[in-house]
C-alpha cells in the first residue's frame, strides 16, 4: 500500500477562484492511502517544492499527486522535487485542475466536485505506480552517412568538422551523386563541378572521414547509438590504395563498347574506367559484366600497362563491419524512366531526350565537350521545345508517373533555356508548362529573365504528341491562353522527367526499420517540427531521398541533419524515456503482431527456453521490447491480444484504475 | 438555372467523372486529333462541367466531333477521362430528343459489311446507353 | 396416488403457483429446453432434459455472498443473506433428482452451505419419470431407475394425465394443497408406464455400461494409468462439461470491486481450467492431463471413497452430447473400465 | 432550481501531444463546456484499449470519447491511423449490439484547436444528455 | 466432388508412415454413436483400422492442434478440409507452430452435419445415421429409420461454405475446389436492418445463455494465447463466469475484437457452444466489416499478409462513418 500525499495547489486565484481548495484537500486526504494532505499557494514555488520535500520525509511518503495545473506545464518541476526528496520520480501524478477544471467552470460547486473527482483519479493512479528508471546506453561515436551526393557529402563533412568520425558508403565508385552531372546550377548559373568538386576533395582528405565507393550496406542491425552495420565493399578488382588514378589502363583497355552511365550511355567507355575526372576516389574500376579478362580470361590489357601494379582480378567483395551510433539515409533520386511515355517518342526518337541528358550534353565535360548538338545526327538544333511536367503531378496512372510535383523541373528548365538562347541566339526555345513554380530566392526573378531578356517561348498547355517525321519532330500541344492546338516543327525535344527516390532506398528502409511513404520517400519524424529525423531513432534524412528538393535546400537539409547527429554523438549515455511498453514473456506467444504496429521497429522476437510443468523445459518465442528504441506510444499493448504487451507509466491497469474513479 | 445544374450532376453521375480532378494542364487537347473541328475543345468540355456553364456545350457541334478514340482519356495525367464527359453530355443532348435506346435488333440492318469492328462499338458506346 | 388429467394441466399449474414459484421446463427455439417461471397458460416441455440442470436453481453460478462497502477509509461488512422464497421444481427427471443428493452430500455436510441450505429448504422437487430416455443416458449404470425417480413429489405423465405420490413431508403438504385439481386415482396406469420405460431402457446403446471397476478406494487402480494420456489428449480445457454436470460442484469465491465497496461472490469453476484453485504456489495440476483424470477420478473414485460409495455422475448424459470434442466419462469408462465395458 | 437534472459521465481520453493539449487550450482560453467531463490522459490514441471503453460504460459512464491527433498528424507517426481501424469496427459492433452509437466517439482535436475541443464536448455532452442514461451497456453492481 | 473415404485416408497415412515420412497422425476417433468423433493421435496404421474414422462428423478444425502437437518430436500429419487450412495459415503467419513438423494432406469436403439438426428433426435415440449421397438415414429408438435430405441438415457454417480450396497443404487428394460466393453475410445484414432495439433484444437473448464454459475460445484456432486476459487476474477483466448481461457482452465483445481480422470464419465457436450462441455472427460482423471498410480481407488465405487491425491506409473510414454505413 502505498502511502500518498495530496498537494492542492491554489495558483493564486487562477484555481482557487472557482475551486474550494480546502475542501478539495480534505475530501482527497479521507481517501484510502492518503495519509497526508494540504493545500498552498503556489505549489511551484520554491516555498511549494519544499512543502512537498519536507511531507516526503515527514510521512514517509511513496507517493505524490499534484493537484494544480496541466502537467504538461509542471510535470517535470514535480518529478524533480520528488526525486530531491528521494522519491522516484515518476511515483508522482498531476491531476490537472486548472486548465480543464477551474478555468473552464464558473460555478464553485461544479468546480470544486470536478477538481475532487480528477484528483481521486490521480490517486487511484499513484496507487499502481512503480518506480521507473529510464534505460542508459551508451554512443558509439561514429556517424555512417548512405550516399555520397551532395547531401552525403555535406552532411559528412559538417559532422566531421565538428569532431566526430564519419563512414560514407557510396554504391557507385566515386562519390559526388547527381550534382556531379550537372553543368550550371541555377539561378546563379555556376558551374556545378566548380563548387562541388572541392566539397570531394574535402571529403577525400579529411582525417575524420572514411569513404567506401563501390559499396553497399548489406546488414543493419541494433538501435539508436549502437547501430552494427555490415558494408559491402565490391570487388572493383583494383587495389584502391595501390591505384594512381593515371587513367593510362582507361586508354588501353580494348573493351571500347561499355555505355558510359555517367553521360546517360550517350557515348562509350572502356572496361576499366574511371567515371569523371575529378572523382573521389580517383581510382580505375573494372566493369566485370564487361571485361574480358573477367569473363574469359584471355586479355589482361590494363594489368600490364598498369605501373604501379594496382590490378588485381582476383578480387572479391569484401565485407566490413562497423558499430555507428547514428546512420543518415542520403539516398538522393533519379529520374524516372520514360519509357511508358509513347507520346512523346522517347523511345523512338534519339532526339527526344531527358533534362539531365540535355545538362549532359550542356557540359563541357559531356559526350559532346559542351557542344549543344542533337544526339541522332549531330547537327546544330534551331528549335527546342521543353517539355514540363513528364510525369510529375501524375496521379492517372502510378507505374507511369508520379503523384507529387518534382520540384526542381521548372527552375532546371528556365536555366536550360535560358543557358541555351544565351550560347547560341540562333536557336529558337519554347517550353510547354501547366504552372511555373519558382518559390524561392531569386528563383521568379531567374525565369522572368528567361522570358524577359533571353526570349524563351513559354506556353501554357501540354504537349499531347510528338511525332518524328523525316529528321524533325512534330510536337502537338495545347496553347490555352490562345485556346489553340500548336503544331511545332522542332529539332530536339526535352522532357523534363519527374524524379524519383533511388531504388536503393526502399531495402535500405527495411533494413533501418525507418518507414517510408507510398512514394518510397523516407518519412521524417515530424513533418514540420523534426523534418530530418526519420521515426525511428538515430536514423536522419538528408537530401532527396525525404522528398525532391534543390541543391541549396539539400545542403540546409544536409547541414540539419549533421546538426542533429552532432547532438546525438556528443552525448556519453542516451537516457531513455522509462514510460515505454515491455512484454510479459510469460504470456507472450509470439504471434508477431505487436511488431507490425510498432513505428520504430522497436520490437524483436527471440526463441527462449522456460520452464514448462514438471520439470520440462519449452522453447517458446517471444517479443522483447528495445526500451532505446521504443517511443512509448503503446500502439502495441491493444494489437496484443493476450494482454502480454503493457506500457510503463500507462499501464492498463493504471488507466482502468483513472477509468474506474472517474465513473465512480 | 436549377436545370443547368440538375444536366451538370447527370453528366457527372453518368460518366462517373469528377472534373474537379483536372488540372487544366490541356494534354487533352494537346493531344486530341479532332481538335481543329472543335469550336470547344476538350479540357474547356470538362472545364464546363465544373462550373456549370454547359449550355453552350449542349448546343455545340463539338461534341459530335470526338471520335471516341480515347485519346485524352490515356493521356490525361489526372485520370479525369475528358472523352467520357463528351459522351455523356452527348447522351444528354439525345435523351432529351427522345432519341434514345438504339435497338440492338435493329442494328443488322444498319451495319455496313465493310464498318469497322471499332467503329460498331463506338457507336454503341456513342448512341446506347 | 393422486392423477390430474393434462387438459386441467394449467389449473395444476396455476394452483401450484399460487403458493410457491413454480419452474416448469419449456421449450423454446430451435430445439432448447429450459426452466422458466411459470406464467398462466404456458405449456410444458415434453423434452427429456432441459439444457441445463436443476442443479441451478439451488447452486446457481453465480452467488452474491456479502458485501463491504466503504466509505473513506472506513469499511462496513453487510451480509445480504435472506430467507430464500419457496420454490416448486417440476418435471425433474430421475438423474438431476439424484443430483442433488449428491450436491447434499458437498453442501449439507458440516460445514453446511447455508446459502445452498437456505434454498434447499424452500425448494419442492417434483420428479417425472422418463417415457422416452435418449441414446446418451445411462442413469442404470449408477443405480438409478428412470421410470422411478423420487422426488419430493414423483410425477407420471401418461397419454392423458399426471400422477402424482408424494414421497417426503414437504411433497405431501404440497400435495395436500392441490387437492381441488386433482383426484384420487389407482395405479395402474403408472405400472404400464413403468414396465414400459424398463423395455425402452433395456434397448439403450449404454445399456451394459458397468460402474463396478470403480468406486471407492480405486485412486492407486487407475491413478496411473497410461491411457490418461490418451484420452485427454484432445480436450480442449474448456468448462463444457463441468457446466451442464448436475452434480459438478466447485466453486471459486471472488471480490467485484463496485463504485462503494466490494461484492464477494461465487461463481461455478472447472477443474478444466488452468487457472482452477489457483494457489500462492500456482495450480496444483499444471497439465491438462493432470485436470482432465481429476475431473474423472472424482466423479468416479474420490467422491465415492469419501461418500460411501456413492459416484458424483448420475448418468444424465448431458457432457456426452455437449463436449466439443466429443470426449466423456463413458469413453474414459468404457477404456479405464477393462473388461466389464467390452 | 436544477436539483434533479441529470448528469451524465462522460469519460474523455486524450493523447498527450495533440488533443490534452488541445484542452489545455480551451482551458486557457477559458472556453467552458460541461464539467462532466473528464479527461484522462494517454500517450497516444492508439494506447486506448476497447477495454478501457467497455470498463467505462461498466463502471457507469453515459459516453466515451476519444480524442487524437488529426490523422497524418500522430506524433508517433501512425498511431492514430489504427486507432481509427480499431474505432472503426468497435463502434461498429457496438452498434450491431444494439448500443446506441452516440454514446462513442472518435474526434481529432489538434494542440491548436482548443475551440474545437470545447465545441466537440459541449456537443458531446449534450447527445449524451438526450440519450439518457446508459442503460445497455451498464453493470447494476457497480451502482450499488 | 469426389468423395473421401476412410480407407482412402488410411491408405495414405499407411504410405506415409511406412515411407517414414511421419510419425504419426492426426485424425478423428470413432466414438460411442454415429456422431460423436473426438481427435485423437494414432501412432500406427493397426490404431487407425481400429478406430479411425472420417464422415460426416468430421468436422473438427484441427489446426490448433499443430500447436501442442508440433512441440513433440517428430512429424504429424495432418488433414486438412478446405476451411481448416486458412486457420493452418493463419497460425502460420502468427509463428504459432512449427511447419516442418507438419505434413499436411489436403481433403476435399463437401459439407459436414450438424447433429443436432438431427436431433431436431427425429428428437430422442438416435442409434445410427447413413449417410447416403443425398440423403441421410436416422436409426432411432422410437420411431424406426428416418430418411432426412442431407442438404437440410448441413451444418450452418458448411451451408454458407465460403471456399472449396484449399490454402495451404503438402499434397492434395482428390481436385481442389474452388472460393465461392457465399451468403455467408447475409445473416449478418439482417441484423444490421433491425432497429437498435431489435438488436439489442436478440443479442441480450443470445449472449444471457452463455454459461461461460469458454468452449468457444478454447476451440479457437485464432485464441491461442498462452494465458487468455479471461483467465489472467492482472488483466483487470478476468472472470470465471458473467455475473451479468455486461459482462457477457464484455466477454463476446473483446473475443471477437480479440480475433478481428485474424478470424478466418471456420465456424468452430458456434458449432461448439453448448447452449448455440450463434457466435459466428459476432466474428462474422467485422468480417463484414474489415471487408467494406478496407477491402476484401480473408485471413488465412496466404501465409504473411498483413492483417487489417494492423494495418492502415491514410484514407481509412473515420469512426463516425463507419456507424452510420451499419445503419444501411
Amino acid at each position: 500500500m502505498q502511502r500518498i500525499g495530496v498537494f492542492v495547489c491554489w495558483c493564486g486565484s487562477n484555481i482557487a477562484g472557482t475551486v474550494d481548495v480546502q475542501a478539495v484537500s480534505d475530501a482527497l486526504g479521507k481517501e484510502p492511502g492518503v495519509v497526508f494532505s494540504t493545500n498552498y499557494q503556489y505549489m511551484c514555488s520554491q516555498a511549494g517544492q519544499d512543502m512537498i520535500k519536507q511531507a516526503i520525509k515527514e510521512h514517509n511518503l511513496t507517493g505524490i499527486v499534484i493537484c494544480s495545473c496541466s502537467p504538461r506545464m509542471h510535470e517535470a518541476t514535480f518529478r524533480k522535487t520528488a526525486a530531491a526528496a528521494g522519491i522516484n520520480p515518476y511515483m508522482v501524478e498531476i491531476a490537472n485542475i486548472r486548465e480543464q477544471c477551474s478555468w473552464i467552470h464558473k460555478d464553485m460547486k461544479e468546480g470544486t466536485e470536478k477538481a475532487i473527482v480528477l484528483g481521486r483519479t490521480a490517486i487511484a493512479k499513484v496507487h499502481l505506480n512503480t518506480p521507473l528508471v529510464p534505460g542508459e546506453s551508451p554512443v558509439t561515436k561514429r556517424a555512417l552517412v548512405i550516399g555520397g551526393g551532395i547531401a552525403g557529402i555535406q552532411t559528412a563533412l559538417d559532422i566531421a568538422d565538428a569532431g566526430f568520425y564519419v563512414d560514407i558508403v557510396e554504391k557507385k565508385p566515386t562519390i559526388g551523386g547527381k550534382m556531379a552531372q550537372l553543368d550550371k546550377t541555377f539561378p546563379t548559373l555556376d558551374c556545378a563541378a566548380c563548387i562541388l568538386t572541392p566539397k570531394m576533395v574535402d571529403v577525400a582528405q579529411h582525417e575524420r572521414i572514411r569513404i567506401f565507393s563501390y559499396s553497399e550496406v548489406e546488414h543493419v542491425s541494433g538501435f539508436v547509438g549502437n547501430f552494427d552495420v555490415t558494408i559491402k565493399k565490391k570487388a572493383r578488382y583494383v587495389k584502391e590504395d595501390v591505384c594512381t588514378g593515371c587513367g593510362l589502363c582507361t586508354e588501353k583497355c580494348p573493351q571500347k563498347k561499355v555505355p558510359n552511365e555517367f553521360n546517360l550511355g550517350m557515348d562509350n567507355r572502356r572496361a576499366i574506367y574511371i567515371p569523371f575526372a575529378q572523382a573521389v576516389p580517383k581510382v580505375a574500376t573494372i566493369d566485370a559484366d564487361y571485361c574480358t579478362m573477367l569473363k574469359t580470361g584471355k586479355c589482361g590489357v590494363c594489368s600490364k600497362v598498369c605501373t604501379a601494379k594496382a590490378i588485381d582480378y582476383t578480387q572479391k567483395d569484401e565485407f566490413i563491419e562497423e558499430k555507428y551510433g547514428a546512420i543518415v539515409a542520403a539516398t538522393g533520386f533519379n529520374p524516372i524512366s520514360m519509357d511508358k511515355f509513347d507520346e512523346f517518342a522517347y523511345s523512338q526518337s534519339k532526339d527526344v531526350i531527358t533534362s539531365l541528358e540535355f545538362e549532359r550534353l550542356m557540359n563541357a565535360a559531356g559526350p559532346t565537350a559542351g557542344k549543344l548538338v542533337r544526339p541522332s545526327d549531330g547537327v546544330h538544333p534551331h528549335k527546342i521545345v521543353f517539355v514540363q511536367c513528364v510525369g510529375s503531378r501524375c496521379a492517372a496512372c502510378a507505374e507511369k508517373g508520379k503523384e507529387y510535383c518534382s520540384k526542381i523541373c521548372c527552375m532546371y528548365t528556365a536555366k536550360h533555356a535560358m543557358l541555351t538562347r544565351d550560347k547560341y541566339p540562333d536557336t529558337d526555345v519554347t517550353v510547354f508548362y501547366i504552372d511555373v513554380r519558382t518559390p524561392g530566392k531569386q528563383f521568379d526573378e531567374f525565369y522572368r529573365r528567361a522570358v524577359e531578356e533571353y526570349g524563351v517561348h513559354y506556353i501554357k498547355g501540354m504537349v499531347g504528341k510528338v511525332s518524328p517525321e523525316g529528321n524533325k519532330l512534330i510536337v502537338q500541344g495545347s496553347d490555352l491562353i490562345a485556346n489553340k492546338q500548336l503544331k511545332i516543327e522542332a529539332d530536339l525535344v526535352v522532357l523534363a522527367a519527374a524524379i524519383e527516390p533511388d531504388k536503393s532506398a526502399r531495402p535500405l528502409a527495411t533494413m533501418l526499420t525507418a518507414s517510408m511513404d507510398t512514394n518510397d520517400f523516407f518519412t521524417e519524424a515530424h513533418p514540420k517540427l523534426r523534418p530530418v529525423e526519420s521515426p525511428t531513432a538515430g536514423i536522419f534524412l538528408s537530401g532527396a531521398c525525404q522528398g525532391p528538393k534543390d541543391i541549396p535546400e539539400t545542403v540546409s537539409q544536409a547541414g540539419a541533419a549533421a546538426a542533429k547527429v552532432i547532438g546525438l554523438l556528443s552525448k556519453d549515455k542516451l537516457t531513455g524515456n522509462p514510460c515505454v511498453a515491455h512484454s510479459d514473456e510469460m504470456m507472450c506467444n509470439g504471434c508477431s503482431t505487436c511488431e507490425k504496429v510498432c513505428p520504430y521497429g522497436a520490437i524483436t522476437y527471440q526463441d527462449k527456453e522456460f520452464r514448462g510443468p514438471n520439470r520440462t523445459t519449452l522453447i517458446r518465442r517471444v517479443a522483447q521490447v528495445n526500451e532505446a528504441v521504443c517511443q512509448g506510444c503503446g500502439c502495441c499493448t491493444v494489437a496484443c491480444p493476450s494482454g502480454a504487451m503493457d506500457l510503463k507509466g500507462f499501464a492498463s491497469k493504471q488507466i482502468m484504475a483513472e477509468v474506474d474513479a472517474i465513473c465512480k | 438555372m436549377e436545370n443547368k445544374k440538375d444536366v451538370c450532376n447527370e453528366i457527372i453521375r453518368r460518366s462517373g467523372v469528377n472534373p474537379r480532378k483536372c488540372m487544366k494542364c490541356g494534354k487533352c487537347s494537346g493531344t486530341c486529333p479532332a481538335y481543329d473541328e472543335m469550336e470547344y475543345h476538350p479540357h474547356q468540355f470538362v472545364y464546363m462541367v465544373e462550373t456549370g456553364d454547359i449550355e453552350p456545350l449542349l448546343k455545340s457541334k463539338s461534341i459530335y466531333r470526338c471520335l471516341s478514340c480515347f485519346a485524352c482519356i490515356d493521356r490525361c495525367p489526372r485520370g479525369v477521362e475528358p472523352a467520357k464527359i463528351v459522351e455523356a453530355v452527348r447522351l444528354s443532348v439525345i435523351r432529351e430528343q427522345g432519341n434514345n435506346h438504339l435497338k440492338a435488333d435493329d442494328l443488322p440492318a444498319m451495319l455496313d459489311e465493310d464498318l469497322p469492328q471499332q467503329a460498331i462499338v463506338s457507336a454503341f458506346r456513342k448512341y446506347s446507353k | 396416488m393422486r392423477k390430474c388429467s393434462l387438459s386441467n394441466s394449467t389449473a395444476l399449474f396455476n394452483k401450484i403457483a399460487e403458493n410457491a414459484t413454480l419452474y416448469i421446463p419449456v421449450d423454446l427455439e430451435k430445439g432448447r429446453v429450459a426452466y422458466k417461471k411459470y406464467a398462466d397458460g404456458m405449456k410444458m416441455s415434453d423434452a427429456l432434459k432441459t439444457d441445463r440442470s436443476a442443479k441451478d436453481f439451488f447452486f446457481p453460478q453465480t452467488e452474491n455472498l456479502m458485501e463491504f462497502k466503504t466509505e473513506g477509509k472506513s469499511i462496513e461488512i453487510i451480509d445480504n443473506r435472506s430467507e430464500a422464497e419457496d420454490f416448486v421444481v417440476f418435471g425433474v427427471r430421475a438423474c438431476d433428482v439424484k443430483s442433488l443428493e449428491v450436491l447434499d452430500k458437498v453442501f449439507l455436510a458440516e460445514p453446511v452451505d447455508s446459502y445452498y441450505k437456505n434454498r434447499r429448504e424452500h425448494g419442492v422437487i417434483v420428479s417425472m419419470a422418463c417415457t422416452r430416455p435418449t441414446e446418451t443416458c445411462f442413469c442404470g449404470t449408477f443405480g438409478i431407475d428412470a421410470s422411478a425417480p423420487k422426488g419430493d413429489i414423483e410425477c407420471y405423465k401418461t397419454d392423458d394425465a399426471f400422477y402424482f405420490n408424494a414421497v417426503t413431508e414437504k411433497g405431501e403438504a404440497l400435495l395436500a394443497k392441490l387437492d381441488g385439481v386433482t383426484e384420487s386415482s389407482d395405479e395402474k396406469a403408472v405400472n404400464e408406464q413403468k414396465e414400459q420405460i424398463k423395455k425402452v431402457l433395456d434397448k439403450l446403446p449404454l445399456k451394459d455400461l458397468k460402474a463396478d471397476e470403480f468406486g471407492a478406494d480405486k485412486t492407486d487402480k487407475f491413478f496411473n494409468s497410461p491411457e490418461w494420456k490418451n484420452l485427454s489428449e484432445a480436450c480442449l480445457g474448456c468448462g463444457t462439461c463441468t457446466f451442464v454436470c448436475p452434480t459438478c460442484q466447485c466453486y471459486d469465491i471472488k471480490d467485484f470491486k463496485t463504485n462503494k465497496g466490494v461484492q464477494r461472490f461465487r461463481c461455478w469453476d472447472s477443474c478444466m481450467y488452468s487457472d482452477f484453485t489457483k494457489m500462492s504456489a500456482g495450480q496444483p495440476r499444471l497439465t491438462q492431463m493432470e485436470r482432465f483424470r481429476q475431473r474423472f477420478m472424482h466423479k468416479l473414485v474420490y467422491f465415492p471413497t469419501n461418500n460411501d460409495g456413492m459416484f458424483s455422475c448420475v448418468g444424465c448424459g448431458r457432457c456426452v452430447a455437449k463436449c466439443p470434442i466429443s470426449m466423456n466419462i463413458v469413453k474414459v469408462m468404457k477404456t479405464l473400465g477393462g473388461k466389464n465395458n467390452d | 432550481m436544477q436539483v434533479n437534472e441529470y448528469k451524465p459521465k462522460i469519460v474523455a481520453f486524450c493523447c498527450n501531444w495533440c488533443s490534452y493539449a488541445g484542452a489545455d487550450l480551451a482551458g486557457s482560453n477559458r472556453l467552458a463546456y460541461p464539467a462532466e467531463v473528464k479527461v484522462i490522459r494517454v500517450p497516444c490514441s492508439c494506447r486506448v484499449n476497447p477495454m478501457f471503453i467497455l470498463r467505462a460504460f461498466q463502471r457507469g459512464a453515459d459516453g466515451v470519447i476519444l480524442c487524437g491527433c488529426h490523422p497524418g498528424d500522430c506524433h508517433y507517426t501512425s498511431g492514430n491511423y489504427y486507432t481509427r481501424r480499431r474505432m472503426a469496427l468497435l463502434f461498429s459492433m457496438l452498434e450491431y449490439l444494439g448500443i446506441e452509437k452516440e454514446r462513442t466517439r472518435v474526434e481529432w482535436v489538434s494542440a491548436a484547436e482548443g475551440a474545437k475541443f470545447a465545441a466537440t464536448m459541449n456537443d458531446f455532452v449534450a447527445t449524451v444528455k438526450s440519450l439518457g442514461e446508459n442503460k445497455r451497456l451498464e453493470d447494476l453492481r457497480c451502482k450499488r | 466432388m469426389q468423395k473421401i473415404t476412410r480407407e482412402a485416408l488410411i491408405e495414405k497415412a499407411a504410405a506415409l508412415l511406412s515411407e517414414g515420412k511421419v510419425d504419426r497422425v492426426l485424425g478423428w476417433k470413432s466414438g460411442e454413436f454415429s456422431y460423436d468423433v473426438t481427435p485423437a493421435i494414432f501412432n500406427n496404421v493397426e490404431e487407425m483400422q481400429k478406430d479411425f474414422v472420417y464422415g460426416d462428423f468430421s468436422g473438427a478444425n484441427f489446426s490448433k492442434y499443430l500447436v501442442k502437437e508440433t512441440k513433440k518430436d517428430g512429424k504429424v500429419l495432418i488433414f486438412l478440409k478446405p476451411c481448416d487450412t486458412y486457420s493452418f495459415n493463419q497460425l502460420l503467419t502468427e509463428h504459432r507452430f512449427d511447419r516442418e513438423k507438419v505434413y499436411a494432406v489436403g481433403i476435399p469436403c463437401d459439407g459436414m452435419i450438424d447433429e443436432n439438426k438431427i436431433k431436431q428433426a427425429v428428437g430422442d435415440g438416435i442409434l445410427s445415421i447413413v449417410s447416403e449421397s443425398e440423403t441421410v438415414k436416422v436409426e432411432t429408438l422410437y420411431d424406426g429409420v428416418k430418411e432426412l435430405n442431407r442438404a437440410d441438415v448441413f451444418s450452418e457454417r458448411c451451408l454458407n461454405c465460403k471456399s472449396k480450396k484449399h490454402v495451404a497443404y503438402d499434397e492434395l487428394i482428390g481436385e481442389d475446389g474452388l472460393v465461392l460466393d457465399s451468403n455467408r453475410f447475409d445473416e449478418v445484414a439482417k441484423l444490421e436492418k433491425m432497429t437498435a432495439d431489435e438488436r439489442f433484444a436478440f443479442w441480450q437473448n443470445e449472449l444471457s445463455r452463455c454459461i461461460r464454459c469458454n468452449a468457444c475460445r478454447d476451440i479457437c484456432p485464432a485464441c491461442t494465447c498462452e494465458k487468455c486476459v479471461f483467465d489472467n487476474p492482472n488483466s483487470g477483466v478476468e472472470n470465471k463466469a458473467a455475473a451479468n448481461s455486461f459482462e457477457e457482452k464484455m466477454f463476446h465483445i473483446i473475443r471477437a475484437f480479440h480475433v478481428a481480422g485474424r478470424c478466418t470464419d471456420c465456424g468452430e465457436c458456434s458449432r461448439v457452444c453448448p447452449q448455440h450462441i450463434p457466435l459466428h455472427l459476432l466474428n462474422r460482423k467485422f468480417i463484414k466489416d474489415i471487408n467494406t471498410f478496407y477491402g476484401d480481407y480473408q485471413a488465412g488465405a496466404e501465409v504473411g499478409s498483413r492483417a487489417p487491425l494492423v494495418n492502415y491506409t491514410k484514407e481509412d473510414i473515420e469512426p463516425s462513418e463507419a456507424v452510420n454505413r451499419g445503419d444501411e
